[in-house]
């Protein structure tokens, strides 16, 4: 019953009249008849949007982690930060929502200027020349940057930690089948990479690097370590990072990356269970050339007035088809968008301010959980914003019983870790109280006991 | 500033002033960076009452950046006072007609936008477990369950984030199929119309593009495939209908010929919209199909993304789908549904870093559920309608390479006029700026000189449909009456004018601190 | 339509033609009923499964309509697209800075839509007894006790729903006092410098206007003032700063005199923001004050409305205040606050629907909770300094009526200019939006020839004033160096140019139906 | 804390030395200091936006009414219509939220044609010619319209129904204490007004009757009995409607009324309990220039393209200050703009059918209430979508009863109305469906048994 369609019946004769057509399934002569569906679509009947409405209201209900339920205790590449009412309005600008990809610039200088902005911000934050327009999420942007990296080391190698986020390093693995990477997974002690010295001409030579910083444990790498041996081996240096924290700490450029990927959801982006994120992106001058996706940059109308446009087209899938830099078309701009109104809102000052919240918290959060007994570091390292813990209850367990007493405790660290099952790992973000964190850990004492 | 002097010369540009809104004038907008000021604020955070430790208390020395991130520094005001003028500087469905082919501008329902905006939807952390995300995990199965009825498949991942994606996770399933059946394939076939997405996802899943032509018809040319097909051929990539917007009629035939060889067919569901309840890629044939959300399901395009790109696969595929995957399972104590992940044991991996751009999922969901099985087909229909509409009425003002019955979209072409008057394609897209409409997408199927490809949708009305296909009309008298290069002055009343593509790229200013340096 | 022709010339207009948002073009936006179509629709209810009787079932049918209404059929996208093109032809704050002498156009903070949108408070009927919308009642008092420690009074109604309800409100206590005192009185002083709706509230006061003049300093003249006091005075209505931006030095002595014959002093609290924190009404022996929410306290004004206009009392007129009032009383077993409904003995009675604008109180009170004490004063310093800068920067190029410090605003003059070059003060507001500002407020107070009166407003930059201060000084330019009367064809880049307002009130034309009959 | 404010220290520092002052307080100068605030305000200090937001929410949390609490059965002028996505979306761009009264029509024909459709829509919907920009809410528009009806008429003796709201009577009450009306309230008999038939020519000759349709208690007036008085007395008949019902009912302009008011809340405005609202006013032609408030007029620019502006200014009080028609300046033109984009939503069919629906559902609930034995009607008049029952218990326990139960039971008639205490006024909405309005009879059973 439900339409968006504004044809009116006799719309549809008279039209069908002028195509000399006597009734609309003439329109779909051409498809052969025994292919063509012989009954209804078997789907409810169109409804009305209240109805539906209180349909999709009634899922939402029954999901009892959603924030207003239970306090947010769970990072892992997607955090409750903040999310101030005017990022939310100006994002929301339908002229931001239901446009798409700016083919036409002169009517599309809106998005176009503010994914400029955007690509500064980022370029700033990573502290590299170039940021592209947004890729799909971490776990895409991480790929993306191992297949230029191979590239552009011209190995095939990729010597991948294992505190980059699990997802993204299985997304990797899937896709290596296509690409034919070579990746090795190499383990971390304590929470921080060791890296192999292995002989780095033979057949193990690396063509990339791949590390976290801080990774998934929270912990900080030793970055130049990792430069050095990019530097002998002559291999691309990529690092994900947790864009917040490097509101105060150094940035993957400044410590000597190539390639700085990250996931952008913190800025600005609801949690929604996983998507849409945004894919973050920035590497080297040198690099432009390989840049996957997108890339906005700066020039003149016929007017001499200043405009934005899409540049370096040719190393895109439409133009370049099967020698394109990669397959990607539909991006995340909205989230582009959003990141870049949340950045400005938080600018210089408040996103410093609000990695240093993020550390406080944690520190503080992390202290009184080692002080209850059965609750032992995961890692012992420095960490920044995150950090897991081990204690003698599956943390699965532990994440349900925590449930109950209205906390979403955090994330178990699963099989993908040495004894990961007992390994909880937790984020506290600014968001969180003192008066809420205390609570938690009070629960958390009772849960472990 | 100088002290005592009678101008305000502060760093920054006047964030009050809104020539740069087209409602008031021609102005460039300044750049966030310029109104910004050292020491304005427009954040702030939860009082927590958090031991305030200092930097070095809380990591080692060497990790801390000396100073911070140079970013805006803006009042709240001028931060809403320039992306405001910056969304009067973009145009949008929600200000008019977007006929831009093979990307289905329909209009976005707003109850789509209440849905993503549920706090039971948008506030949920995607690693909480399925004990607690029951109402996530059920949407989900519902949104598999409608896509593979309305593509006639078995099941779908979610994970996809977009049409790309999409295709890259089929060409990989298609790889893992092969590979289970212990002979690897090298090569996939795509038409020379395929849109360039396919042969890119093509390369990175590792295979090797073998292009077939198309036909006097805009059709695969059934001899030119039956000459590449091979064992060594994994599969094939088709849209269809193809991005012509015609219909593939020999598609069973197609289907039979790869079948035979051991090849797969892969369905780009790009245009999927022509389609709805009227034939099913899994009834023509197709192992592998993608849909767009953004397109077919109208949600949102947001400037250039996000989008949704679902992979719906027959019953052989299903074992090698991402993982993890949300299935029903009937337990409990009287039986009852729940909801669980679920990896298939030949599994491919994950194409996410989560289960997919679900709030995407969620507004797809909505519009299905508002449409239903009967207006999804209405939804079909009107569409074709309107686009062979579009072709018949401006059939004598252009030229339609292939004059036979479209199906969603309409591909015209501007030689004729390029040759006698030397207007090109993409000069009557932008005077058609000027006449208040979005232009369709031009230069694209390449198989077509001077392409126009025209995408009304069901959801523009016959009335505007008539004033696009008169300023279409205009638009090519014109090109005949006014002087050579006249066209090229297009468009004049837009926020800027035609722009410099060639600069941009030659002088490269992707930040605006490059632009300091450039 | 005509069947089979090639036009589709459906009653209804291009609802997919963008050429009205002033992003692409100049042409007029129909109207929605020019868009309307016979059959189309956007309305959706509930599914309800109640018995579907016919309207001859449920009235007598001599009461049904023989038709129903016409309004417009239009598609939900057809109705997006008009809303939305049509505020691309509406200037408003987020676009720019709004000068509107008075008005007090200051930014609209964000997080106060987001408060009003709180389902617990705009999901509340207003008939539901106080136990069980206590939280609302709670809110109100928390609102009225924080207006009375600004203003420093005793207690205030929340009921009007903008200033000049408020004034009413006010005028009506002072009846209802001095009937209680047994001798009513029959005249209302005002300054001639007052806005319209002081005057205009006297006359529905029942009372009579008698105007004091301003003098030389641009405030009550004292002499005038003692002149026309007496024991017939009800009392003064004063705004304190004026509406010249003038402080009212001899507000002291002014609220001895009237208080001597026993009048009573109202204070019109629409200037309220130059003094927060600074000084309060009460202090100054002002019995009656009104506050405009929507200017003071930053609740966005709608294109026109809504406001809020509570009015607060000293202790003497506390019992003749409107009811019912939420207030807090200590109750229950240990003593819990609760909050119930209580109407004065001796209450003038009811001057709203229910209780008040109370979404606009509460967006009023998220703003004044932000900002707090300490913020509040420093919103009156910066407004006052903005004002004061720009009067320093321009009194060289405008001449100042009453050259001395201001207040929030500034009201200039432009009759030199008008003398000198045939330059209107109307002429000068309207090229100034071709700079990209709104126009100040023009010909208010009336005292002042050729009047511009400007309100910066705090949250506008330094920037933006240098920029407003420097396209002020170029149209002066202009109007000494232009032909005299080009001025008049200001603006030119607006959706329209100047608006015929003679030709709208000669043949009026109030509805779409009127327009098919003129 | 928090501050809207964009001025630094050095900004004020050098504008303070532009101007040759010293500190910010010297721009106080002039207001004496025996008057100034010696102190600071004794407010608390400011706060961060998401503290503030909490705290209101902390309200909001206390108003166990809130409709996704308790399911609404009250009305009486406030009622819990289908608000859907698309009205809020459009009302809420900030262009229409975020801009002034249309004094420059250069840059306001969004608001104007806005305006100009709401008026359209009000005027036809009313019967009436003329309607204007909208009034505060239903209680003021009323004042306004007998204060019109008085000028008119030349008499001031107001005949008012007991049939019309409580409150607007009240306010109507209040005001006539300044501008000296004589009202006579005249009672309801079942539920319609029993006009007295005295002599027209005496000191009690009416200059307007002010009468409900459909009436506080959801009946049907007679208005053509009004109207033949009106005739004899040369008085103007003031119609107060419900504009929902006119959706199936006959027009009061139909019935011969010379003023409508009613109020607009019902067209996409929330109940936020009570207010913003919106006053709805439609006239006849002939008393065009006694219309209070706003006026949109369609006329021309310049280059002769169509355009918008307030007109007959010549009525408004800043123009005519004493003797202005009204002294109402801002109004509530946010709500008329979002009741035109709710109005065109429903379009023609979609009001009827919302009025009918509306109509059924009160029926069916009054059927199934008057079956349980203890409630009878409390008037017997013919209803439309509102009525009041009487039951043995005070309507005000009633109300906590089934409160309990889950729902807002309606709204007791209290002591403005004859045995009123034991009255209880519902309404029920479109919203409301079988399977709650069967729970809501259940419980009213047990709460009355
Ligand atoms: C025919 C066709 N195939 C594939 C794609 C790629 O889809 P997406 O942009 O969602 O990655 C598109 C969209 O542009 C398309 O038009
Ligand atoms: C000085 C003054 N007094 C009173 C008013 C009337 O306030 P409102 O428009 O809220 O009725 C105004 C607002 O325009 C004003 O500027």
């Amino acid at each position: 019953m439900g339409t968006y369609i504004p044809h009116t019946e006799d719309e549809i004769t008279s039209m069908l009249d002028f195509l000399g057509l006597a009734t609309i399934d003439e329109l779909f002569a051409e498809v052969p008849a025994a292919l063509k569906l012989q009954r209804g679509l078997e789907l409810a009947d169109g409804a009305g949007e209240p109805d539906v409405l209180a349909h999709l209201d009634d899922f939402a209900d029954r999901n009892p982690a959603r924030t207003d339920r239970l306090l947010c205790f769970a990072g892992g590449g997607a955090y409750d930060h903040e999310i101030p009412a005017v990022t939310k309005a100006l994002a929301g600008r339908s002229e931001f929502m239901t446009s798409y990809t700016p083919y036409q610039p002169e009517v599309a200088q809106g998005v176009l200027q503010a994914v400029f902005e955007f690509q500064t911000m980022i370029a700033r934050l990573f502290g590299l020349p170039v940021a592209n327009a947004s890729l799909y999420d971490g776990a895409s942007a991480t790929v993306e940057a191992v297949n230029l990296g191979v590239a552009a080391a011209g190995l095939n190698t990729v010597w991948v930690s294992e505190g980059v986020h699990p997802h993204w390093r299985q997304m990797l693995a899937t896709c290596a089948a296509g690409t034919g990477h070579r990746l090795r997974t190499v383990k971390l002690v304590n929470g921080v990479t060791v890296w192999p010295d292995t002989d780095l001409t033979g057949e193990d030579r690396p063509g990339v690097l791949l590390v976290g910083y801080p990774n998934y444990l929270g912990c900080l790498e030793d970055i130049p370590a990792a430069r050095s041996i990019c530097d002998r081996a002559g291999a691309m240096l990529v690092v994900a990072t947790d864009p917040v924290s490097l509101g105060v700490l150094k940035s993957p450029g400044e410590w000597g990356a190539d390639v700085v990927v990250g996931e952008g959801q913190v800025f600005g982006t609801a949690l929604g269970f996983g998507g849409p994120y945004l894919g973050l992106f920035a590497c080297a001058q040198s690099q432009v050339r390989r840049l996957p996706g997108r890339l906005v940059g700066e020039t003149v109308d016929l007017d001499d007035r200043r405009a934005y446009v899409t540049t370096l087209r040719a190393r895109e899938q439409d133009i370049r088809r099967e020698k394109a830099t990669s397959n990607v078309c539909t991006n995340q701009t909205l989230m582009a968008v959003t990141a870049a109104i949340q950045l400005a809102w938080l600018g210089t000052a408040g996103l410093a301010d609000l990695a240093l919240r993020c550390a406080r918290a944690t520190r503080y959060t992390r202290d009184a959980l080692l002080a209850i007994d059965g609750v032992e570091p995961y890692a012992t390292a420095p960490v920044f914003r995150e950090f897991a813990v081990r204690t003698r209850l599956p943390a699965d367990t532990l994440v349900e019983r925590l449930a109950d007493a209205g906390f979403l405790a955090g994330i178990p660290l699963g099989n993908e870790f040495d004894d990961g099952d007992h390994g909880l790992l937790i984020a506290v973000t600014e968001r969180r109280t003192r008066d809420e964190i205390d609570a938690y850990v009070t629960a958390f004492a009772k849960a472990v006991a | 500033m100088m002290s005592g002097s009678n101008q305000l010369l502060g760093p920054a540009a006047p964030g009050g002033k809104a020539t740069s809104a087209p409602l008031l004038g021609r102005d460039a907008e300044p750049t966030i960076f310029e109104l910004s000021h050292p020491g304005r604020r427009a954040w702030s955070f939860r009082t927590t009452g958090i031991p305030e430790l200092e930097v070095d208390e809380l990591i080692p020395v060497d990790h801390a950046r000396s100073a911070p991130t140079p970013l805006a520094e803006v009042s709240e005001r001028d931060l809403v006072a320039h992306f405001t003028r910056l969304s009067h500087r973009q145009f949008s469905v929600d200000l008019g007609a977007y006929p831009l082919g093979s990307c289905t501008m329909k209009y976005n329902p707003k109850v789509c936008d209440a849905v993503a905006a549920l706090p039971g939807l948008a506030g949920v952390h995607p690693a909480a477990p399925a004990s607690l995300t029951q109402g996530w995990l059920g949407l989900m199965v519902e949104v598999e369950e409608a896509l593979c009825e309305i593509t006639g498949m078995a099941a779908a991942t979610l994970q996809p984030a977009a049409g790309a994606s999409g295709e890259l996770t089929g060409l990989l399933l298609m790889r893992a199929w092969h590979a289970a059946q212990g002979a690897p394939r090298h090569k996939v076939i795509i038409p020379d119309s395929a849109h360039g997405t396919n042969p890119a996802s093509v390369t990175l899943g590792g295979y090797e593009v073998v292009t077939v032509p198309s036909d006097a018809r805009g059709c695969v040319d059934m001899e030119a495939l039956a000459s590449v097909l091979d064992e060594d051929v994994a599969g094939i990539m088709l849209t269809n209908p193809n991005t012509l917007g015609l219909f593939e009629e020999d598609i069973a035939a197609i289907a039979a010929a790869v079948h035979k060889v051991g090849g797969l067919l892969y369905y780009d569901g790009a245009n999927l919209n022509a389609i709805l309840g009227v034939v099913r890629p899994g009834d023509m044939g197709f192992d592998i199909v993608h849909m767009n959300l953004h397109k077919t399901f109208a949600t949102p395009h947001g400037g250039g993304g996000p989008g949704a790109g679902p992979v719906a696969v027959s019953e052989r595929l299903v074992p090698f789908l991402p993982g993890p995957r949300p299935e029903r399972v009937v337990d409990g104590p009287e039986g009852a549904e729940v909801y669980r992940w679920m990896t298939p044991e030949q599994s491919i991996g994950r194409m996410h870093s989560w289960h997919g751009n679900t709030l995407v999922l969620a507004r797809a969901l909505a519009y299905i559920l508002v449409n239903g099985g009967d207006g999804l087909q209405k939804v079909a229909q009107i569409a074709v309608l309107n686009a062979n509409w579009i072709r018949q009425r401006l059939s004598g003002t252009y030229d339609v390479p292939f004059d036979r019955q479209c199906m969603h979209e309409v591909v015209l072409s501007s030689r004729n006029l390029k040759q006698a008057h030397g207007v090109r394609a993409l000069d009557i897209a932008k005077r058609l700026l000027e006449e208040g409409f979005h232009s369709p997408t031009v230069y694209f199927p390449l198989i077509v000189e001077e392409a126009l490809m025209i995408e009304p949708t069901e959801t523009e009305s016959p009335q505007t449909l008539e004033a696009l296909a008169q300023a279409l009309e205009l638009i090519a008298g014109e090109a005949k009456a006014l002087p050579t290069g006249s066209m090229a002055e297009a468009p004049r009343n837009t926020p800027v004018r035609r722009v410099d593509e060639a600069r941009a790229a030659r002088t490269l200013i992707p930040t605006f601190d490059a632009r300091a340096e450039s």
